[in-house]
């Protein structure tokens, strides 16, 4: 059934910033902290993200230009929100940080978010897309979300979906009218959450009967694939994460669909989709874009300076790490936002420093907190997955990928199909 | 209702992994009287152990390994050596020595144990979570991969489209399991376990050596643990799909179709173990999204009705 | 045979059980006679002494390494195996079992009659089911749902099983019906005369010291008078002290 | 209509029970309580009132159906029929008996039980009269422990009833209580094997016999109420005196794990005696007992029936044992009854000879 | 002076003093936060009110025998009817609390009357399923537990006024000891002797006049009743809940806490808790050594390591090793005297 619950934005106040309030800074140092998942279900997770946050800041700091080094201090949570809260008290309290650099984890985010906002401290990039950091247009709110929003990109997925000249009648076409969308989600907080702003936007569009939405877990993603493909949709959403989003691909597969897929920007990544020759076209939003066909072995030149960064840094490992890319943009948003600072640092000016115009996102396009917007990023392109077999020649992407120390040849890669897009530009209006 | 066949009958093939898992739950219920905590940990480090084998560091740019079928049945052997001897020793260091925890001390013994993998996985592999993949992703249509094929086609022509894993796992499963039956019904292991089972102490006075009836069924059970991690972990094909935890759901899934099928018999619990496949299958389908509440439900009715499970014998008291 | 001593429970205790005879362990409630037996079965760890099996030492080895040398026992409280059958029950008490080679003189030939394991345990079987017609028409019944007394046979019936050279029986006529007592009394004897040994704790006094050639008297674990059973059965100081008056 | 006075008179009896038992305590105390015991006293009178009521409605009932039956046997001529008729007319006509015979105390009418094929019970009768010790003998297997598993309802029996007369004068059916209500009625029973719990020293465990006397609500119990005090106190002081007259005072604070066997059947012996019994089941007393302890126990016996006006049933191999202490015994093989009547009856009946003595009788010389 | 102190150390002997000592003790916590780092005073806070869980858990395991696997979703519920009462409902804090104890009540029975079928190990896993489905219900009632993301609350009032965290755990401290209290005088009935004597025995306490169902279903609606009562002291000091997050790991590590310590001595039950969700909030996430990432981990291994050691040689719990300390005091302490003496 498409019964799913409308997951309501909580109400938060945000209280005004009192201005000059301030910790952490002093002449020589700016303290900064987080805590993410470094043990349990998430540590793949945190470990990653907190080393390239590391990264940046050793490298920003070993900079004979920065006078105000930055002191990061992070902690382990173990996927634990109790813990995490803990920790941003510990962080606020005693650590006396004057902003949380990379937020890890759903639990976390959600259960600090009132003491944040209450103790006015800046969050600057949260790594997960609940609904609660969608605060619309708040001046002065000190959370800044960089990641888009979960229900903003089912939003977007729904809109390409019904809007791009690609999934209807021969491929050049937009889908009919009637034409059935199909969504795949996962009973989690990415899944459940995109799922709902893909049935938000189709009400919007008066077209929510046209919607089958069915949600898998890993053990019934053929029997549940099996019972969308009877269906017959036109184009379906897969709405999760990497594991479970790879799971409905080779179950559509290997029950022979030949229905295109769309999917969030969580799962477009080249380095996390299973390299397998699909009998359907793959679709995903992305506001990360590494792939730049002019570039060296076929990426953009951001991408090498996170790669190189991480390799000089010892973290080599993570040098394709699409966790390790999401903290280089954390600590980056953050540097540009301090950057920007007019005279002394307090929250009031990093906030009206975050504010003062649209911020460059690295790797990706920019995110704009101007006038109170707290949406996170609202604007994503679509990429489309190719293999290198078929690329050669048209598609110069992956044309001379050449051998790395630590990356092998790409055989298969995401390329732009659509730029960055906002939602009303997608409709056109 | 082709459609109903279909999911039933995919649902059946894809039990097999559930049901090795089942099975080593039962047996080291039956000769240590606990329901093993471990059972997934111990099958996940074999599952590391062959990830490790076919690429010592995991890649980065999401390609899986590509190994030939020898050197994956290589690769699994080893993996399947290794959780064998953690699982025996288990045994041998912990519960030999422990004779006079209550059962559900001697769950928490488990626990401690999954607790020390855990701990000791990332330590050892690395924090990054490692990949299989599927295991016949490379077999070529000659020589075994003959066999596997012909089943594979002979389900699409009536028009059931399983995965050549899918069936590789199947036949697997099942000729161990046929071998662990007939090893229980015709030796004198098998007498040794239900004795065992029974009182320890006793079988002991009656000449069982139950020292080495434990250590082998906990060492089977890890054995079986191993290819049952390896089975599901490698049919999801996908990068990361070998984590530290991802076989705690199984060994939920495992319990339950052991309560299912009732821990009195060995045979109870395998069955448990595909209907619970089947099922969840069915109701993920039909009830989406409360599949597994609906499941669970309706195991709760069973098991209710049927407290020992729908095989189970009750061991009467007499007073 | 036996040479013991231990603390606690029983303390120094030197005791003997020659081949082919029974020997009777009397003595009041918590005298230290099933401690004993335990002992010698390996159930129960000894602290101190030795405990001698044809000359070999086997205090504290394993029960079952004990038991895989033919020390087979009839235990205090039947601990009947509860989830299996009453055959089953049997069939482990010949759990350790094996094929035997004997040498026969058939008209001055030597030959060998080899038996295999199989029907080593089916002639066993046979023999047991005779001694206890009942556990033969119980034999498929799950063994907890017997009758106290038809545990008790079945108890004494799985130390049969294993062949016993050595048979340790624990108050064997407990909750058996006075037909069943004389019949256990006479089965006890036969195994004594095929040459066996029988170590036997028993509260029935009388008919105990009637078939056995031995006894020993505990008290609070010590040996508190020993002798030939006839000695002891005509012995005032002993009927009165632990037997009660004479009938 | 009849299920329903019989449901209505088990409540009511439960109910006097709980009164009776309040009584207790308020007898036990020091300060004078005349009041509230006359209270609880008046209460009692008029459930008994009702029960009486109900009680004569039941016979009245029973005797309706009694003519009922005889009625319809004149009528019937299939034989099958017949032999059902008349065995139904005895089940009823036992408990007519039950009722009338002012010294009964519990009996049998026609029990069977059933495992299967096997009729471990095979349609058994007998009755066992107030202040009398009964014994129940037969070979092993005969079924004696179903017998009483069945009383206490252990096991339901497959057919027919058990009637029991209530400090009340009132006549139960006991297949109408469950297992745990039957110790409100009196009954009060020890197993063939040892069952103790083994987590609690010997005084508490005879604290939980004493389980059913307590009248503590589980508030008093979580607040530890004045009143709960003083019903642990008395209980634990009944209990020392029970343990000191077995001389099990020694074992008061030791766990029964280890201790000799004689010594864990003395303990149930006394946990029985807690809880203020009218019948006392025994299922092989002395079972481990050498025959000094048993002479003993036979003693002992007999002064429990005298000082606690208690009627006794046992089961027992110890032939010395039965043939001295009982008044009458019951013989049974493989679930029937062979014979009813005194020991010296029994032992020279030639059926209880052949099926359970095995001809000779050494033992029973002594008497 | 001396006077008071040998009065007082007489009253110390009685359990019922000792816990009210206990609590007083505890009380310097919240008097001397300043000084005390939010993660052990987070920890201290939070093992506290696992402990009033724990509590009632060893009700149910070490007296009743029943392992059950669904504690952790009876913490969840608590944790969600205090978000409801607080924040939809507007209700005062005892209403909350009675509004719990009811709801309580109500799943407790329906655990309960499960648990009269069902039996031992089979219990621990069908209960297991019973939370498996709790947290998919915790996932799709979004209005009232924020669904996949959870749910903030706010503050417990209590006189008006709102509780601060510290104030929360002064809260938490005096249901500590009441639990504590009401515990012992319940393990101290017959209804502890009850429950005892069905988990070894239930043919002799059906004999005995002791009714299986009615004990069981007590022992569950009261364990459930602590553990609801834990989730809103939980719901108040922490403020935020996840449906997802409580899952079989926090309802094993109750049982782990109880088993561990001795599920049937109230301290044993303390030493317990503390080992298992203390040592790790405290101790373990404490040591720098064990930040590095990589051997963040560690920790893991040390908890293992030690519950299995302590549940190999204290099979009856770390109780086993109080006593052992005490017996050894006394002796030496004897030893003293006697030494005096001559
Ligand atoms: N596991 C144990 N723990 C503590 N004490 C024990 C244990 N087993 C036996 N005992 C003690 O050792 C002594 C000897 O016990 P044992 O069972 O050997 O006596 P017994 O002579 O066989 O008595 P019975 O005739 O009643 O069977 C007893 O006092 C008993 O309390
Ligand atoms: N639950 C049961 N299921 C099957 N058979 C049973 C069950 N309970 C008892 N029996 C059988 O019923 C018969 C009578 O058993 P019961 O225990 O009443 O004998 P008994 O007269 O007490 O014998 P003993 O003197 O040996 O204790 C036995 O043959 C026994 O095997
Ligand atoms: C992958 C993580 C950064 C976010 C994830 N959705 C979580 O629940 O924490
Ligand atoms: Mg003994
Ligand atoms: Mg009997």
């Amino acid at each position: 059934g498409t019964s799913l619950p409308n997951l309501d934005v909580e109400e938060l106040d945000v209280p005004a910033v009192p201005s000059g309030l301030v910790q952490g800074v002093t002449a020589t140092e700016i303290k900064v902290g987080n805590t993410a998942s470094k043990t349990g279900v998430f540590g793949a997770v945190g470990v990653p993200f907190s080393a390239a946050i590391k990264a940046v800041f050793d490298a920003y700091n070993a900079r004979e230009d920065v006078i105000q080094k930055i002191n990061y201090i992070t902690y382990d949570d173990a996927t634990d929100p109790s813990i995490g809260q803990t920790n941003v008290k510990k962080l606020v309290e005693e650590d006396k940080v004057f902003a949380l650099v990379g937020h890890v984890g759903t639990g976390t985010v959600g259960a600090t978010l009132p003491y944040l906002l209450e103790n006015h401290i800046p969050m600057v990039y949260a790594a997960t897309g609940i609904n609660q950091l969608y605060f619309g247009d708040t001046p002065g709110n000190p959370i800044f979300a960089v990641q888009p929003i979960y229900k903003t990109d089912g939003r977007i997925a729904y809109a390409r979906a019904i809007n791009e000249k690609l999934f209807g009648a021969n491929g050049d076409q937009k889908l009919a009218s009637d034409a059935k969308v199909g969504v795949l989600y996962t009973n989690d907080d990415a899944g459940k959450s995109i799922a709902a702003g893909i049935i938000e936007e189709a009400k919007n569009q008066k077209r929510e009967n046209d919607l089958i939405v069915m949600s898998f877990l890993t053990d019934t993603t053929e029997s549940v694939v099996k019972s969308m493909m009877a269906k017959n949709p036109d184009v379906i959403i897969v709405a999760g994460n990497q594991a479970p989003f790879n799971e409905a691909l080779i179950a559509l597969d290997d029950q022979g669909s030949k229905t295109p897929v769309i999917t969030s920007y969580v799962n477009t990544n080249a380095s996390t989709i299973t390299v397998q020759e699909y009998g359907f076209d793959v679709y995903g939003s992305a506001w990360i874009d590494i792939v730049d066909p002019e570039g060296t072995a076929g990426f953009a030149q951001s991408y090498w300076d996170f790669a190189n960064l991480m390799i000089a840094s010892g973290n080599a490992q993570y040098a394709a790490n699409a966790f390790a890319m999401a903290g280089y943009v954390a600590a980056n948003v953050f540097l540009s936002g301090l950057q920007r600072v007019e005279g002394e640092l307090t929250f009031e000016t990093f906030i009206q420093a975050m504010e003062a115009g649209p911020i460059d996102v690295p790797m990706g396009g920019e995110i704009d907190f101007s006038d109170g917007k707290r949406w996170g990023i609202a604007s994503m392109a679509l990429s489309k997955l190719v293999y290198t077999a078929e690329s050669v020649g048209d598609n110069p992407a992956t044309a001379d990928v050449v051998e790395t120390d630590f990356v092998t040849p790409a055989s298969h890669a995401f390329v732009k199909v659509a730029g960055i897009q906002s939602l009303d530009e997608i409709y056109g209006r | 209702m082709a459609f109903f066949i279909d999911i039933v009958i995919s649902g059946i093939l894809q039990s097999a992994p559930l049901a090795l898992a089942t099975f080593a739950i039962v047996l080291i219920f039956r000769t240590s009287f606990t329901t093993n905590f471990a059972q997934g940990m111990v099958g996940t480090v074999a599952a590391f152990v062959v990830t490790y084998l076919l690429m010592p560091s995991p890649d980065l740019t999401g390609l899986l390994p590509t190994p030939t079928f020898f050197q994956y049945l290589i690769a699994i052997l080893a993996g399947v050596v290794v959780s064998f001897f953690i699982s025996m020793l288990i045994d041998v260091l912990i519960f030999r020595n422990s004779k006079f925890i209550s059962p559900v001390g001697k769950q928490i013994v488990t626990m401690g144990v999954v607790l020390i993998i855990t701990g000791l996985l990332p330590i050892v592999f690395g924090i990054l979570d490692r990949s299989l993949p599927r295991i016949g992703s490379n077999l070529s249509r000659e020589g075994v991969g003959a066999f596997f094929y012909f089943f594979v086609d002979l389900f699409a022509k009536i028009n059931i489209r399983v995965g050549l894993h899918t069936m590789i796992s199947f036949f697997l499963s099942a000729s161990l399991l046929t071998i662990l039956f007939v090893m229980l019904r015709f030796t004198k292991w098998g007498l040794g376990v239900r004795a065992t089972a029974s009182n320890e102490k006793v079988a002991s006075m009656m000449g069982v050596n139950t020292k080495f009836i434990t250590a082998m069924s906990w060492a089977i059970a890890g054995g079986l643990g191993a290819i049952a991690a390896i089975l599901i972990s490698s049919s999801k094909n996908t990068f990361g799909n070998v984590t530290t935890y991802f076989m705690i759901s199984i060994q939920v899934q495992a319990f339950f179709s052991a309560i299912l099928g009732g821990f009195s018999t060995f045979y109870g619990p395998v069955i448990g173990a595909v209907i619970f496949a089947v099922l969840n299958n069915l109701f993920g389908v039909y009830f989406n999204p409360w599949g597994t509440t609906v499941l669970y439900l309706t195991i709760m009715a069973i098991v209710l009705v049927k407290p020992l499970g729908l095989f189970g014998k009750k061991i009467a008291k007499k007073v | 045979m036996v040479d013991y001593g231990i603390v606690k429970a029983i303390k120094k205790i030197n005791m003997e059980v020659k081949k082919g005879s029974i020997v009777a362990i009397l003595g009041a409630n918590g005298a230290g006679k099933t401690t004993l037996i335990k002992s010698i079965s390996g159930a129960v760890k000894v602290q101190s002494g030795q405990i001698l099996l044809n000359g070999e030492a086997i205090q504290n080895k394993d029960p079952y390494k004990i038991a895989q040398k033919q020390v087979l026992q009839s235990p205090e409280g039947r601990m009947i195996l509860r989830g299996l059958t009453v055959e089953d029950n049997l069939l482990v008490g010949a759990y350790s079992i094996k094929s035997t080679k004997k040498e026969v003189e058939v008209d001055g030939v030597k030959t060998t009659i080899k038996l295999s394991k199989k029907k080593r345990v089916a002639q066993l079987l046979d023999v047991v089911y005779g001694y206890f017609p009942v556990l033969k028409e119980r034999k498929k019944q799950q063994a907890s749902t017997l009758s106290g007394g038809e545990q008790q046979m079945l108890a004494i019936g799985r130390a049969l099983m294993g062949d016993p050279e050595l048979l340790l029986l624990d108050e064997p006529s407990l909750g058996l019906a006075p037909l069943i007592v004389r019949d256990i009394f006479n089965i006890i004897s036969k195994i004594r005369d095929e040459g066996k040994s029988i170590l036997i704790v028993e509260q029935n006094a009388y008919q105990t010291l009637k078939i056995a050639d031995y006894a020993y008297v505990l008290e609070l674990g010590k040996i508190k008078m020993e002798g030939k059973a006839l000695t002891l059965l005509n012995n005032d100081e002993l009927i009165n002290a632990y037997l009660g008056e004479k009938k | 209509m009849m299920n329903l006075n019989e449901k209505i008179l088990a409540r009511d009896t439960r109910r006097m029970a709980r009164l009776e038992k309040k009584i207790k305590f308020y007898e036990l105390e020091e300060k004078d309580q005349s009041n509230k015991i006359n209270r609880l006293k008046n209460r009692i009178n008029q459930l008994d009132e009702r029960a009486t009521k109900r009680s004569s409605n039941i016979q009245s009932e029973t005797l309706l159906r009694i003519n009922a039956v005889k009625e319809k046997l004149q009528n019937e001529t299939s034989l099958t029929e017949i032999e059902k008729l008349q065995k139904e007319l005895s089940v009823f006509e036992d408990k007519e008996t039950a009722v009338n015979d002012e010294h009964h105390l519990i009996s049998l009418s026609h029990v069977t039980m059933k495992f299967g094929g096997l009729r471990a019970v095979d349609d058994l009768s007998f009755s066992v009269k107030k202040g009398e010790i009964f014994g129940l003998i037969g070979p092993n297997g005969a079924g004696k422990t179903t017998v009483f598993n069945c009383m206490t309802q252990f096991y339901k029996s497959t057919e027919g009833n058990i009637y029991y007369t209530d400090k009340f004068g009132d006549v139960h059916n006991l297949n109408d209580f469950k297992v745990h209500q039957i110790i409100d009625l009196g009954i009060a029973r020890t197993f063939q094997n040892v069952e103790l719990v083994w987590e609690l020293s010997i005084l508490d465990n005879l604290l939980v016999g004493a389980h059913s006397l307590f009248t503590a609500s589980f508030f008093d119990q979580l607040f530890h109420t004045p009143k709960l005090k003083k019903e642990e106190r008395l209980l634990r002081e009944k209990a020392l005196t029970i343990l000191e007259s077995l001389q099990l005072l020694a074992y008061k604070d030791l766990i029964p794990y280890g201790l000799p066997y004689g010594i864990l059947k003395k303990i149930e012996l006394a946990r029985v005696l807690m809880t203020n019994p009218r019948l006392i089941i025994l299922d092989e007393p002395a079972a481990g007992l050498n025959d000094q302890e048993t002479m003993e126990l036979a003693k002992t016996i007999k002064e429990i029936r005298q000082t606690y006006d208690v009627t006794i049933i046992l089961v027992e191999h110890d032939m010395g044992l039965v043939m001295d202490i009982c008044d009458r015994i019951c013989a049974m093989s493989f679930g029937q009854r062979l014979a009813v009547g005194t020991p010296k009856e029994i032992q020279s009946n030639e059926q209880v000879q052949t099926a359970y003595l095995g001809g000779e009788c050494r033992e029973c010389t002594r008497n | 002076m001396k006077n008071i102190m040998t009065i007082l150390k007489q009253k110390l002997k009685n359990p019922l003093y000792q816990f009210i000592g206990f609590g007083f003790l505890l009380l310097l916590i919240p008097i001397f936060s300043s000084f005390i780092s939010v993660t052990i005073l987070d920890a201290f806070a939070k093992t506290l009110i696992f402990f009033i869980v724990a509590l009632g858990f060893a009700l149910l395991i070490g007296y009743g025998g029943l392992a059950s696997l669904g504690t952790s979703s009876f913490i969840a519920i608590g944790t969600f009817v205090t978000y409801a009462a607080l924040d939809e409902f507007n209700l005062p804090f005892i209403l909350t609390l009675v509004l719990g104890i009811v709801i309580a009540l109500l799943v407790g029975s329906i655990f309960g009357i499960v648990s009269l079928r069902i039996e031992g190990m089979y219990l621990a896993i069908v209960t297991l399923g019973l939370s498996e489905i709790m947290i998919e219900l915790f996932k799709n009632f979004d209005d009232y537990t924020g669904g996949v993301s959870g749910t903030t609350s706010s503050a417990i009032k209590l006189f008006g006024t709102s509780l601060n965290s510290n104030q929360t755990l002064i809260l938490v401290i005096v249901s500590v000891v009441i639990a504590m209290l009401l515990t012992y005088n319940l393990i101290n009935s017959p209804m502890g002797r009850a429950l005892l004597s069905i988990k070894n025995n239930d043919s002799a306490a059906q004999a005995m006049g002791i009714s299986v169902i009615k004990y069981r279903l007590l022992a569950f609606v009261v364990s459930t009743v602590y553990a609801v009562i834990g989730g809103i002291l939980y719901m108040g000091y922490v403020r935020f809940s996840m449906g997802s997050t409580w899952g079989l790991a926090i309802s094993l590590n109750i049982l782990a806490a109880v088993v561990v310590g001795g599920a049937k001595s109230i301290w044993g039950v303390l030493l317990g808790t503390f080992m298992i969700f203390g040592l790790d909030l405290m101790v373990f996430k404490g040591i720098d050594f064990l930040k590095e990432s990589k051997w963040a981990n560690l920790s893991f291994v040390f908890s293992g390591l030690l519950i299995i050691l302590v549940t190999m040689y204290y099979p009856n719990g770390l109780v086993g090793l109080i006593n052992q300390i005490k017996f050894k005091l006394k002796k030496i302490k004897l030893e003293r005297q006697a030494g005096k003496k001559s």
